[in-house]
């Protein structure tokens, strides 16, 4: 495949103009001007300017400054993963669950551990939806059952066994000190131990989570920001039809 | 002046209604105690520290009285009893129960218990007294260092870590906080218990201890003399400790609390019952403290539309105001709070947010109101976001709101970073100086698109709380009336904490820190 | 609506002093012309083009007649003259001229000159209709394509590269941009002559040449055609060019012009006279193509104070007007221009804000005024800057401006990159949007600090025109009243290319473009 | 000299977190966002995370992202070269100049070639001066002689001679293309030419010089944004008193 060189463009192809801004924990001097200047160098900007230099108190310094990017990309060699589906609308989504299943779909979801984000799994799961997009309660053949705000990963793995789940949705919105990913892992792991992790559909949303890092964790995809009920719909019949084909 | 036409007869139509919702769930909590309630009281009796698996000993020694089913009598008087029994103070007493060598019983006599009210009386007053000096103290301190003029900036610090969240509360008090609020992590809303000492690691925000409370008082008090202006200092009085967290507060000279009457029960799935008898309990501490409360409607327009739920907003803060009056608290002491959360998207968002901001101001004119920045439409891209917050700050100075919490750009990324706070700070006070007197300068079309949008939202808040006041406060939040969520009166977390009162019971704090005690 | 309390008989009183200075100093150029009017008036008969050392044959045909001493009759009749002998085109009679094949003389005979006349205004009309057409085309493309409402976003490409600079208008217009300024390279206005071809190499801009107008115009009306608006492309038609640059435009249907009476006079000290008698025949050939000038009033403010100078701006503003009127412009094609330049610094400065562009907008009800945006007082401060952004934007769709310069937040650092230019245009279209209404509805109050500031500098307007009107503008210039700059008669670049016209000087174009011909 | 190792600081210290933006010339596309993120990566940053990202048309996407640095910095190898002189108050460099010079001394300034940003030169010659400092022009035993905007080289020089300069002010503002180095480069190789350099203290200043960038340069000194005229005279002064001292 052809080459695909690009670097940052300001006003000029490959001038590789970048902004950055950051704070040193340091005092505002010359010392931590020139200090600022050379870390720009260090991240392989060329002729890095400090365009902005100010005290906050006496133990903080703030820049903003300007460079150009020395390394290049090439796109041709970027792979990125995602969930291989195409996105259905509700109708067609709803037609493939009766056909292929035979009966409703189950699809349990909640905002683990301390996570009280819900805006996000009712987005995807209640009637309203979002933006026009209705959510998973509004599909004929699905059953969605939205334990809502910090729950239990154990609690939810039970409702999951006593519901039959064959979907399990989770969201994770706050990511401080990465407390996502331990949440996140503790799940798959409690759903190992319970021999449940084949038999469910395993998914994960939020507006830091992508469906790389869904991957490393086990989980079977995951969906970010501007995500759609349709969208995890199509992915997760898509996929259940892939396993009970065989 | 800013000035809108609005209908004063209705406002009045519509606060009486709210005076109604709220004095009716009053009466109905009003046989009731809570766990919570009861550690507070031990705490104001002194009681503090943890056992040896940090299991504070306010739950130790409340536990047990629950086990020997004297909790009903209310805590207060067993303890003080102990107390005269043995001589001890009520912390030794307090440990004697946690360390089993201590079982505590009740006086039977008629009389003696008329000798021990008294007693409990007395001790109690300590600890009033304490709080009182407090109070005063603020005063002072206000009177000597001074204090901004408002809108107050209001700034969080959440790094999870008390002694690091001191350093960044220094560097925002000299970038120009007037106010600084320590995030609680994560979930600590969620706990029946109240963590214990200096914390280093929380989620999202640090944990709500009497320790980091005391650790960054000083340090604000330090940073304030320094610059010149008192900073006043806000935490969480909300979850299920929400009584033993305007203890703490009280005592360590706290100066503002979010404290909302629903909050929890919407927001954390906390037994609206409990709610109900705990937010009365740690208002009423607030209201002696000298405390601003923080109530929480802004949070109504980050799961509800802004315009479409605007009204619900004034009717909660409406229902906050008079269960503040049944706590004592005074129009000041109310941060009533609202948000600038309109979609950036929509035609003439800013005339509407206007509207809604002035017709708060105008309902409240005496309150302390909390006016929050845009959050849910804030996105990834930080420049826009920026923008965003400047004109939320130019609604905030064109309308007069008091306590301004500053909009970062970062809302949509992380919890704010010390130079994210830097610049907020930046754009606020550039915005506030540079229309100054913006307010004192325009007027707004009598019959126009802004006065007729306020005209609207009082309208439809009028006949929400006659609908409220029809079904009761708890119909209604069932109904998922506020935030679009919905609550059932024997659901949600710490209905056990909720124990109905026996006849005798008795707690000295209502009569001493609130006259018109019920 | 916002409207301020003006005494309308005051602003009569100073329109009519700057009335009688602009006609003083029209009377006083009558009786020049200028190597560049010259210039320009071959090139109406189309001559172009350049000779093996890159200079244009317009300059070779100009200096050939001043040569030979014929220039004070006007290049006109005499290049006419030489293609009838001949039977060649202009072009024919430069090119041979360039080569030295041809020396033009002078007919003398009386009758021959009357013909001669005759012919060479029959020549001359060839280049009108083609303008006229461009004209018509341009207001049918506005009929079909369809146009923004005001205020319109003024952006500017300045790479340097014209390649680069379509590549980068292309994306402006698809991320809104409604006007497009091809800011010009660093010095042409020095330049006694006008650059040829399609270039590459400019610093801070582009050089202004009639290819460089062909391709981006071209490009223009395809992004236009593809959003849906037509795009208005705007150049630099200033310096010691000015009447060839208007000639340019007019030909390649350039749809704006910056274009100041006193601009080259103060900010690139050319000479006074020269300025005067260019700037009227450009703003001539402007009137007639149909383009709206932009005048440079807002660059005073870059080295004079915001507040202390605001009276210079507006009094700068009325001369403009007149001048334009001299030469035949129309109220909706002078894009008079002004600034948001106070120092953010000063308390209250956004009301002043107000009150300037106020008072310029109701000074000009019908003019389509030119808004720039904070530049001196940017800093390297992007997000501070994109603030200050923010307030102009607000400024601007609240008094209702027409041309609205987009304010960039690295105004300080560089000319913009492609971001900087979408972010500014994000900025402006969330303002605009969010406030679409609000010019409606709010008033400003009676008597209030901004009317009593806009009313102040209405006075000092007055009074500066007087006290101009005595002394006349040449030396009101020489005292340096505008941008505390102070220039000479006598002084500065070009004035040896103002040629006192002999008693017979023949132009044909002033007749043929503009009826009220003096 | 103890090491001071630093590193960015975003709310804990040496978490090294960094705001960067840029365009990529390419239409925004997952690969694009992929190739945002490595690019933070070849910078050094990491976990980066494209916090935004925005198509501006079809051939240009916008990127906001934040990482944590791993380069760090020593402050204590930092060294800054600045003119070294005391700034001195108008009254002392006054009697400093009466007394070391015993006569007038004569500045020379001018916005050189094509550049015609005078506010800056201005600031520093003229009466006025700039934020209640004083200019040049108001010191008593000094004689300025401001030629302002777009002064060839040649004319610079021609009239230092004239006026027996003792020192010359160039200010340089357009950077764009870094023609202020080539204008600056001319000026010096001129006064080389004439034999002047050395009988001249040649100073340099605009937005975007640094006393290094001057040094490189062949000027005696340079100064950015905030300088005020007591600076350039102290250093003057100074200057001219070190070289006749000998
Ligand atoms: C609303 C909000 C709240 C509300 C939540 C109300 C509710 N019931 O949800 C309230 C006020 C309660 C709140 C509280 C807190 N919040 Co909050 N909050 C936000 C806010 C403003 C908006 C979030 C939101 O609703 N987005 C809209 C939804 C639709 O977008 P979304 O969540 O990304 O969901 C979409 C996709 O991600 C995806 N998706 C999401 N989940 C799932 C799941 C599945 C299965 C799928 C397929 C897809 C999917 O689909 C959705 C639709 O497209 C953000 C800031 C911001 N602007 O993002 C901060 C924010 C998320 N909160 C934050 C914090 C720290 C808190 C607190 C911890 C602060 C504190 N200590 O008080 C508390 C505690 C809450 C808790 N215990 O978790 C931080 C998180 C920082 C971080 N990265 O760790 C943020 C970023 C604000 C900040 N900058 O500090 N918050
Ligand atoms: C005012 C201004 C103008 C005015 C200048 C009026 C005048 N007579 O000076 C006008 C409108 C004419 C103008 C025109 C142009 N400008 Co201009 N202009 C500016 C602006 C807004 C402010 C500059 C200023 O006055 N700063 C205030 C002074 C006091 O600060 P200062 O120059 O830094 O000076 C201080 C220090 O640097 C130092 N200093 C400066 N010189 C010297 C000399 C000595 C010896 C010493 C000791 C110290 C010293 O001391 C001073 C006081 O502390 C800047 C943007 C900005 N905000 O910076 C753009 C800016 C400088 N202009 C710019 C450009 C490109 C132009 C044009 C070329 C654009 C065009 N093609 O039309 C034209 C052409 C001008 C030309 N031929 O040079 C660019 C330069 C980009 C770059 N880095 O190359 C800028 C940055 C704007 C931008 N982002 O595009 N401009
Ligand atoms: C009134 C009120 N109480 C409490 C909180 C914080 O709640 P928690 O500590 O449960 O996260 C908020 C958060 O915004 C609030 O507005
Ligand atoms: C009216 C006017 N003419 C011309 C110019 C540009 O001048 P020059 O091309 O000489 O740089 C400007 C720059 O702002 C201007 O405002």
């Amino acid at each position: 495949m052809a080459q695909r060189l690009v670097k940052p463009y300001g006003d000029t192809l490959n001038d590789g103009r970048v902004q950055l801004s950051f704070t040193l924990p340091v005092a505002l001097d010359d010392a931590a001007k020139e200090g600022a200047r050379q870390l720009a160098l260090m991240m392989g900007l060329e002729n890095p300017a400090v365009a902005h230099a100010e005290a906050m108190g006496p133990d903080f310094s703030f820049f903003i400054v300007y460079g150009q990017c020395t390394h290049q990309l090439d796109l041709s060699t970027i792979t990125v993963s995602r969930p291989e589906f195409e996105t259905l609308d509700k109708d067609r989504i709803d037609r493939l669950i009766a056909d292929k299943m035979g009966r409703k779909m189950v699809v349990i979801g909640a905002c683990i551990e301390t996570d009280a984000h819900t805006v996000g799994i009712d987005a995807i799961m209640n009637m309203k939806g979002y933006n026009g997009h209705k959510g998973l309660e509004s599909y004929h053949h699905m059953r969605a059952i939205n334990l809502g705000a910090q729950v239990d990963s154990e609690e939810l793995v039970t409702r999951a066994i006593e519901e039959q789940a064959d979907v399990i949705l989770v969201s994770q919105v706050v990511t401080q000190k990465n407390i996502h990913l331990d949440n996140l892992t503790r799940l798959a792991d409690l759903l190992e131990a319970e021999g449940l992790r084949d038999q469910v559909i395993l998914i994960v949303g939020g507006p830091r989570i992508s469906h790389e890092l869904a991957k490393e964790l086990g989980y079977d995809a995951g969906f970010g920001t501007r995500t759609y009920a349709e969208d995890v719909a199509s992915f997760a019949i898509h996929e259940w039809s892939k396993r009970n084909a065989a | 002046m800013t000035r809108l036409h609005l209908d004063q007869e209705q406002i009045d139509r519509a606060r009486d209604s709210a005076r109604r919702i709220a004095r009716r769930v009053f009466e109905q909590t009003k046989p009731f105690t809570t766990t919570t309630v009861e550690r507070a009281t031990v705490r104001l009796l002194g009681v503090d520290g943890v056992d040896e698996n940090m299991v504070p000993l306010p739950n130790r020694l409340v536990s047990h009285l629950q086990e020997h089913d004297l909790l009903q009598h209310g805590a207060a008087t067993s303890v003080v009893g102990a107390m005269i029994e043995r001589g001890w103070t009520a912390q030794q007493v307090a440990e004697a129960v946690a360390a089993g060598t201590l079982t505590i019983g009740r006086c039977q006599d008629e009389q003696d218990e008329a000798a021990l009210r008294a007693a409990t009386t007395a001790e109690a007053r300590k600890m009033c007294d304490h709080i009182a000096r407090q109070r005063a103290h603020r005063d002072r301190e206000i009177e000597s260092v001074g204090e901004s003029r408002r809108p107050w900036l209001y700034l969080i610090v959440a790094t999870g870590n008390i002694h690091e969240d001191v350093l960044q509360a220094r560097a925002a008090v000299e970038q120009g906080a007037d106010i600084i609020a320590v995030i609680r992590s994560t979930g600590q809303s969620l706990l029946d218990y109240v963590p214990y000492g200096a914390t280093s690691e929380g989620f999202g925000g640090t944990y709500a201890t009497q320790e980091n409370f005391r650790l960054m008082r000083a340090a604000l008090d330090e940073a304030g003399a320094m610059v010149g202006r008192y900073i006043r200092l806000t935490n969480y009085c909300s979850g299920l400790c929400m009584p033993e967290i305007a203890v703490m507060g009280a005592i360590e000279r706290l100066d503002m609390m979010l404290n909302d009457s629903m909050y929890g029960i919407i927001f954390r799935d906390i037994n609206m019952q409990r709610t109900f008898i705990d937010q009365f309990f740690s208002r009423m501490v607030n209201a002696y403290a000298g405390i601003i409360i923080n109530t929480g409607e802004d949070n109504y327009l980050t799961t509800a539309d802004a315009c479409e739920a605007a009204h619900t907003v004034l009717a909660s803060q409406l229902i906050n105001e008079q269960f503040a009056c049944l706590s004592g608290l005074k129009p000041e002491q109310m941060g009533l709070g609202h948000a600038f959360e309109i979609d950036p998207e929509m035609e003439n968002g800013f005339l509407w947010e206007i509207a809604h901001a002035q017709l708060v101001r105008q309902v409240f004119p005496d309150a302390s109101l909390k006016y929050m920045p845009p959050t849910k439409h804030m996105t990834g891209n930080i420049f826009r976001g920026h923008v965003q917050d400047a004109l939320f700050n130019v609604v905030s100075t064109v309308t007069q709101q008091d306590i301004h919490l500053l909009g970062m750009m970062t809302e949509a990324i992380h919890t704010p970073f010390i130079q994210d706070r830097f610049l907020a700070i930046q754009n606020a006070r550039y915005v506030f100086n540079s229309m100054r007197d913006l307010h004192a300068e325009i007027e707004f079309k009598r019959g126009g698109q802004i006065e007729r949008r306020a005209q609207a939202v009082l309208t439809e808040t009028e006949q929400l709380l006659a609908q409220i006041e029809g079904i009761g406060l708890p119909a209604a939040i069932g109904k998922g009336i506020f935030a679009d969520i919905s609550r059932q009166p024997d659901g949600g977390k710490g209905l056990d904490g909720v124990i109905a009162k026996s006849g005798d019971y008795f707690n000295p704090f209502p009569h001493l820190m609130f006259e018109g005690a019920h």
